[in-house]
């Protein structure tokens, strides 16, 4: 009984990886685009399943999201506006029956090969040890009293958000600059185009009255699970990046259901634009609000300071208010980058979904 | 312990999820291939729920959520592709 | 009746949603792969979603609020349980209904032992618009 | 006699690298552009699940999240517990910003997809070669 309690996540863990590898084959050798998407979406569930076996709840929010709702949207795009096959001769049903068995049996195998190999040099694998740096991280994410703990501590029971915004806080935000890098080029890519002015009309436009009706209760919901998700990231998963890119569900989900009429009275392109330059501000001060605060009372401060560390510098955030735990600058910094998240995705698929016959008209007008 | 006897049913899912994935591989059809996925999804979903007591891990069950609305928007999504008209409109 | 009655006696209602949860899968995974076309294997999905995943979700909430040893969390588990349930139990009409409409008039599923198509002759006869379906 | 749950993980860990592998015949070996940003998209989930599964590890009767359940910062006790069981939290802190940011990079592989048939009417990177010269 006991054991089969503890072999039971191991095996759904290993079905999924094997038939997530049966989904790749399939999706990287077929010739139709639109069920090469299809499988990739089958293998984006499989991985999200694995991310959750694997313990890892900030990854599945975050993946499953972008994965199965964003992706699969970008790429359908990208296939209607340009070609539906690809001309390479297709390989044989037989033939992808014998690689795929055979690929199987090799994987059964070779897994068979390496536990050999680790009983003889190292102990059983997956190791019982975490590394010196994750119990670092594990021990003083919310600290005990020792002082010398409460030096290094961001004071949030979550590890994966204070390793993000407070221990590698750099890191994030220069990662964070290469999506906002991304989001230009693709803006600079599409500097002329504009929605063009239509009235949305209900009867002739979007999907049928029983998807808008519960799309209409859907969005709604949909923003305030991502609001739940963003802002509670210091305590349970979640943060900045989930809800953020939860809440940019919520837009595609308009532009498929309704138009893209009826979303830009919602959402316009450059107050999303403004949107995102007050995400990234407030990133910005998130950063600095310890050093502002060190130069106008005269003590020593750094960028990226969470806490107060009581050898270097006394100024820092207080990490509760009134008994509710607030983490510090980690609330900050994760409404910011929701802010901005949302707001960049958003810009994005506006700018996609965009008829083409608008968009030649804007080409051909600039090569005359 | 009374969550140790979900062992005995999690293989059933697990019989199922081969068998949608079997019918997604191999559907004549795209619409055939998404309701596979759909099924998929809703059965990924409920093994989520299910994990959560399982491993008795209570946080985690925030993911069971996100995953139940997403499997509608792949729908949504594929639906528009097939209605043959303009994605925006 | 004291509580451990109570837990007993939810352990197992919540043990049974959780077996016909599986048995539902099982007869819709047979169904998905048994049915002759689309339109039939439409039947299967929904038992999947309702009976396979509606019920036990349902169950395993129930569980999560016998678990003494979780604390003040099991709440968090119950609750997020019958949120995702109620999901479930909204999105997945619409999503078949979404593609059995875009299926049919796209004629991208093949209706292939055609019995009848009612539908078909209402549209011929101009009873029925493409749009108010 | 093996261990039964080192062998299963074992059979995950190879999956994925045989994963990474076809991916990489998709991104070199196929010519048309689109499948070529479906295979990239596919070899960063690859990768991701590959740098989660290093920050693994074995803990009886299975691991925890690494999240503490409680928000008091006084209990010495819970802090042990959590680190003798939790999983590594540093290889999710890196992935997290790399599927955000692989959206991103994502998006603008596609506009620029978008833009190169706008302008080449074809997406097949042997014709575009061909018609460069």
């Amino acid at each position: 009984m006991s054991q089969l309690y503890e072999l039971m996540p191991y095996i759904v863990m290993a079905v999924s990886a094997l038939a997530s590898t049966v989904a790749v084959y399939l999706a990287i050798v077929e010739r139709d685009l639109i069920k090469a998407v299809l499988y990739s979406a089958i293998q984006s569930t499989f991985y999200a399943l694995l991310f959750y076996l694997l313990m890892v709840p900030d990854i599945v929010l975050v993946y499953v999201p972008v994965s199965v709702g964003l992706l699969p949207a970008v790429f359908i795009f990208a296939i209607k506006k340009t070609e539906k096959y690809e001309e390479v001769a297709g390989i044989p049903k037989i033939a992808s029956v014998i690689i795929l068995v055979l690929v199987t049996v090799f994987t059964l195998i070779a897994g068979w090969l390496l536990v050999q190999s680790h009983a003889i040099t190292f102990e059983i694998f997956p190791s019982a040890d975490a590394r010196a740096l994750a119990k670092w991280f594990l021990n003083t994410t919310l600290a005990s009293k020792e002082w010398w703990i409460r030096t290094f501590s961001a004071m949030s029971p979550e590890a994966v958000t204070a390793i993000v915004w407070d221990y590698r806080g750099l890191d994030t935000y220069f990662e964070t600059s290469v999506m906002y890098l991304a989001i230009i080029g693709a803006l600079a890519i599409a500097r002329y185009f504009d929605i063009p002015k239509k009235e949305y009309k209900e009867e002739s436009m979007g999907m049928s009255i029983i998807g808008k009706t519960a799309t209409k209760i859907l969005v709604p919901m949909i923003i305030v699970v991502a609001i739940s998700i963003g802002l509670h990231g210091h305590l349970t998963p979640g943060g900045g990046f989930q809800g953020g890119v939860t809440a940019a569900v919520a837009v595609s989900l308009m532009i498929f259901i309704f138009s893209v009429y009826f979303a830009v009275r919602y959402f316009k392109i450059y107050t999303a634009i403004l949107l995102r330059i007050i995400g990234l501000i407030g990133i910005a001060l998130a950063a600095t609000i310890a050093i502002l605060i060190a130069l106008a009372t005269g003590y020593h401060g750094f960028i990226f300071q969470n806490q107060p560390k009581p050898i270097a510098s006394q100024v820092g955030l207080p990490y509760e208010i009134g008994g509710n735990l607030i983490s510090g600058t980690l609330l900050m910094f994760n409404t910011s980058e929701f802010l901005a998240v949302f707001m960049g995705f958003a810009i994005l698929f506006l700018l996609l979904s965009i008829p083409e016959e608008s968009v030649m008209e804007v080409i051909r007008g600039e090569i005359e | 312990m009374a969550v140790e006897y979900l062992a005995y049913f999690i293989p059933f899912y697990l019989i199922a999820v081969i068998m949608y994935v079997v019918r997604a591989l191999k559907g004549p059809t795209i619409p055939d291939r998404v309701l596979a996925i759909d099924c998929l999804g809703y059965v990924l979903a409920t093994f989520l729920v299910i994990f959560s007591v399982y491993l008795k891990s209570p946080l985690i069950i925030a993911c069971a959520i996100v995953l139940a609305l997403w499997i509608y928007a792949l729908d949504v999504y594929m639906s528009k592709y097939l209605e043959k008209r303009e994605l925006g409109e | 009746m004291s509580s451990m009655d109570l837990n007993l006696i939810l352990t197992i209602i919540s043990y049974i949603l959780i077996g016909i949860g599986a048995f539902c899968q099982v007869v819709a995974g047979i169904g998905m792969n048994r049915f002759p076309n689309f339109f039939v294997r439409l039947h299967a999905s929904t038992i999947c979603a309702i009976g396979g995943s509606f019920v036990p979700i349902i169950g395993c909430s129930i569980l999560a609020l016998t678990l003494e040893e979780f604390g003040p969390s099991r709440f968090f588990l119950a609750g997020a349980g019958f949120v995702t349930a109620i999901f479930i139990v909204l999105l997945a009409p619409v999503g078949s209904h979404l593609l059995a409409k875009a299926a049919y008039f796209s004629k991208a599923a093949v209706l292939h032992p055609k019995v009848a198509d009612l539908l078909e002759e209402d549209i011929k006869k101009g009873e029925v618009r493409e749009s108010t379906v | 006699m093996i261990d039964a749950r080192s062998y299963l993980f074992a059979v995950t860990y190879i999956a994925i690298f045989v994963n990474i592998a076809i991916t990489l015949y998709g991104i070199f070996v196929r010519p048309h552009i689109i499948k070529k940003i479906i295979a990239l998209s596919i070899f960063g989930d690859s990768t991701f699940v590959w740098a989660i599964i290093i920050g693994f590890r074995k803990a009886e009767p299975y691991p925890v999240i690494p999240i503490m359940t409680t928000w008091e910062p006084t209990q010495e006790y819970v802090v042990k517990e959590f680190v003798a069981k939790a999983v590594d939290p540093v290889p999710p802190a890196l992935v997290l910003t790399g599927v955000v940011i692989g959206l991103a990079v994502m998006l603008f592989l596609v506009f620029l997809s978008i833009q190169a048939y706008r302008v080449f009417g074809t997406l097949d990177i042997r014709k575009i070669i061909r018609m460069r010269g």
